[in-house]
């Protein structure tokens, strides 16, 4: 992939700048043409001069009715703060504190400049449905089965996109429901009845032991109110096997219906 | 194009097509490179010689040529159960995140947000082990209420329920515009 | 079984399979036959061999071997109607790289590194199945954290995450470019 591809090419001659396509990826992606056009060393931008150029280039698509993405007005407004920066007196010979005002910048064209590359490098690989193939179809001889710990594909987003679906249908008080976001009880509920999935059979818990030492207050709330919602739900029962003795929590086994 | 890269490109083309290639198909994909019938029909007998040890072989079937597994292999692939990842339907990623973002919750509120019948969807969630019964509601019938399970936020890569986008974020993640200068269909 | 049909029933089985099938799987799939993990992987080898002067490769990909076709067979198979001819714009790319490199990596992030607005690219590469949410970060705000992607392997023909190039190589990559004497412009 040239780098420029897809965007915009900057040619300099004697008349100034003709733009060739749209726009640059971005500010950095601008600087870093300009930077490695004049072969300026990186380490060492001379700030005024590339700040000249950087507004000129800004001029030309402004003239060329290019929409300038406020991205780039907010660089511009950083290449000029680096620029009155390095004008103030150095704070004197005692340095290692004064850190060189373009440091910073430096350090995010370095990082683009790599990313760039990386893209570059990616895009040099056969892509599949592009430039390798592999087989379309599954031979008909072959039993497709579905195992019961077959990996399930699933992503969050696909999740996402399915309940905004839900809710562009769902009645009102719904959509109320969710955005109150009640999950941290649900969360405590689903911990809880975790903890009984995995303690053994019968014996319950203490219910000291949902509330394990140093847990914050607002987690005691929460766990409390959790144990509560169970308690009333009927997933869980309480039992108190002596008088004042230890309270004990029992998972109450559910039967299908 | 030379009679063995020809051949080789015939095979790309049997392999990658997911049906049988008839042999104009061919002519035409191959034509532009200097191929007639006749040089389609020599390619072709070339593969199937350079085939002769593998396990696969060219067939013509179904007016066309096709790559095939050799008939000795069938009952070995037979036996061989290629376990198909789980891909959700539209139908269980909406109940899915419907008990995600309301449990606990019943059927029949799950029921109400949806506007269809989602007993078979609860099911086979159920069995897949990303939701499961965690208690019964305390209205009249007493039906059951459903809940996600720890593997729900496995597969979902989930650190806990709180990590579950919030509706605001939804919407944020949703709105976004691809920006008017990226060229359509690019990703 | 012999060696030389232990090769030809792997050939079979990836021939079979649309997607990359796991060392693992295979292992269980030929165990029946008497072979072992190492006599699968000396299964593979002799069928890299095999195929030396074919149109098909086997590539290790996304945790598993493929067959695919070789990239200089593209041209025919550009002509054919197979599913999604893919498209990058650079935007894209670059967000795929930054994503890649510096997962679990926050919207934010990604945009720091490129300057610009990114959470177009994002939604439309995560519509793609190439990124994907995988938790939040734990700072204030909770930022989404994502990712990249199985399939954002099998598309680029990538082993592994460790199979891109490091960026110590690309480092140097760039030095070499950067040398005195290359042509004014040269990016």
């Amino acid at each position: 992939m040239e780098h420029d591809e897809g965007g915009a090419i900057l040619v300099g001659d004697q008349a100034g700048y003709r733009v060739r396509l749209e726009g640059f990826e971005g500010p950095l992606d601008l600087l870093l043409h300009l930077i490695r056009k004049h072969r300026y060393d990186i380490y060492d931008i001379p700030i005024a001069r590339i700040l000249e150029e950087y507004l000129a280039v800004l001029d030309t698509m402004r003239v060329l009715d290019l929409d300038v993405a406020s991205e780039f007005l907010v660089m511009a407004a950083t290449l000029a703060e680096i620029k009155s920066r390095m004008l103030l007196p150095k704070p004197q010979e005692d340095e290692e504190e004064g850190e060189d005002p373009r440091a910073e910048l430096v350090r995010r064209l370095l990082e683009y400049e790599r990313m760039r590359a990386a893209a570059e490098r990616l895009a040099d690989r056969p892509v599949l449905g592009r430039e390798v193939f592999a087989r379309s179809f599954r031979a008909p001889e072959l039993d497709e089965v579905e195992h019961p710990d077959a990996p399930i594909e699933a992503d969050l987003f696909r999740l996402l996109l399915a309940f905004r679906d839900v809710l562009e249908e769902a009645p009102e008080t719904f959509v109320e429901d969710v955005a109150r976001e009640r999950i941290s009880i649900q969360e405590a509920m689903q911990e809880i009845l975790e903890i009984f999935e995995t303690a053994p059979a019968g014996a319950g818990l203490a219910f000291q032991d949902l509330f394990p030492p140093r847990t914050s207050r607002t987690r005691l709330v929460t766990t409390f109110l959790a144990v509560l919602e169970l308690v009333r739900l009927r997933a869980l029962r309480v039992m108190q096997v002596t008088p004042f003795g230890e309270i004990r929590l029992f998972a109450v086994l559910m039967e299908e219906s | 194009m030379d009679p063995e890269t020809l051949a080789r490109a015939v095979e790309a083309v049997l392999f990658a097509s997911p049906e049988p290639v008839p042999l104009a198909r061919l002519v035409d994909l191959l034509g532009p490179e200097g191929a007639d019938r006749q040089a389609v029909l020599e390619a072709l007998a070339r593969l199937e010689r350079a085939l002769a040890g593998r396990a696969v072989e060219v067939r013509e079937v179904a007016g066309g040529y096709q790559l095939r597994t050799r008939p000795e292999f069938a009952p070995f692939l037979a036996r061989l159960e290629v376990p198909r990842p789980v891909r959700f339907s539209r139908a269980a990623l909406e109940t899915l995140a419907i008990v995600a973002y309301r449990q606990p919750v019943t059927r029949a509120e799950v029921e109400e947000v949806r506007g269809v019948d989602c007993g078979g969807v609860l099911k086979s969630l159920a069995e897949k082990g990303l939701v499961r019964i965690v208690g019964k509601k305390d209205v009249p019938g007493r039906p059951l209420l459903y809940g996600t399970t720890r593997k729900f936020l496995e597969v979902f890569g989930l650190a806990s329920l709180a990590d579950l986008p919030s509706l605001q974020e939804i919407e944020e993640l949703l709105a976004q515009e691809e920006k008017p200068g990226d060229p359509p269909g690019a990703a």
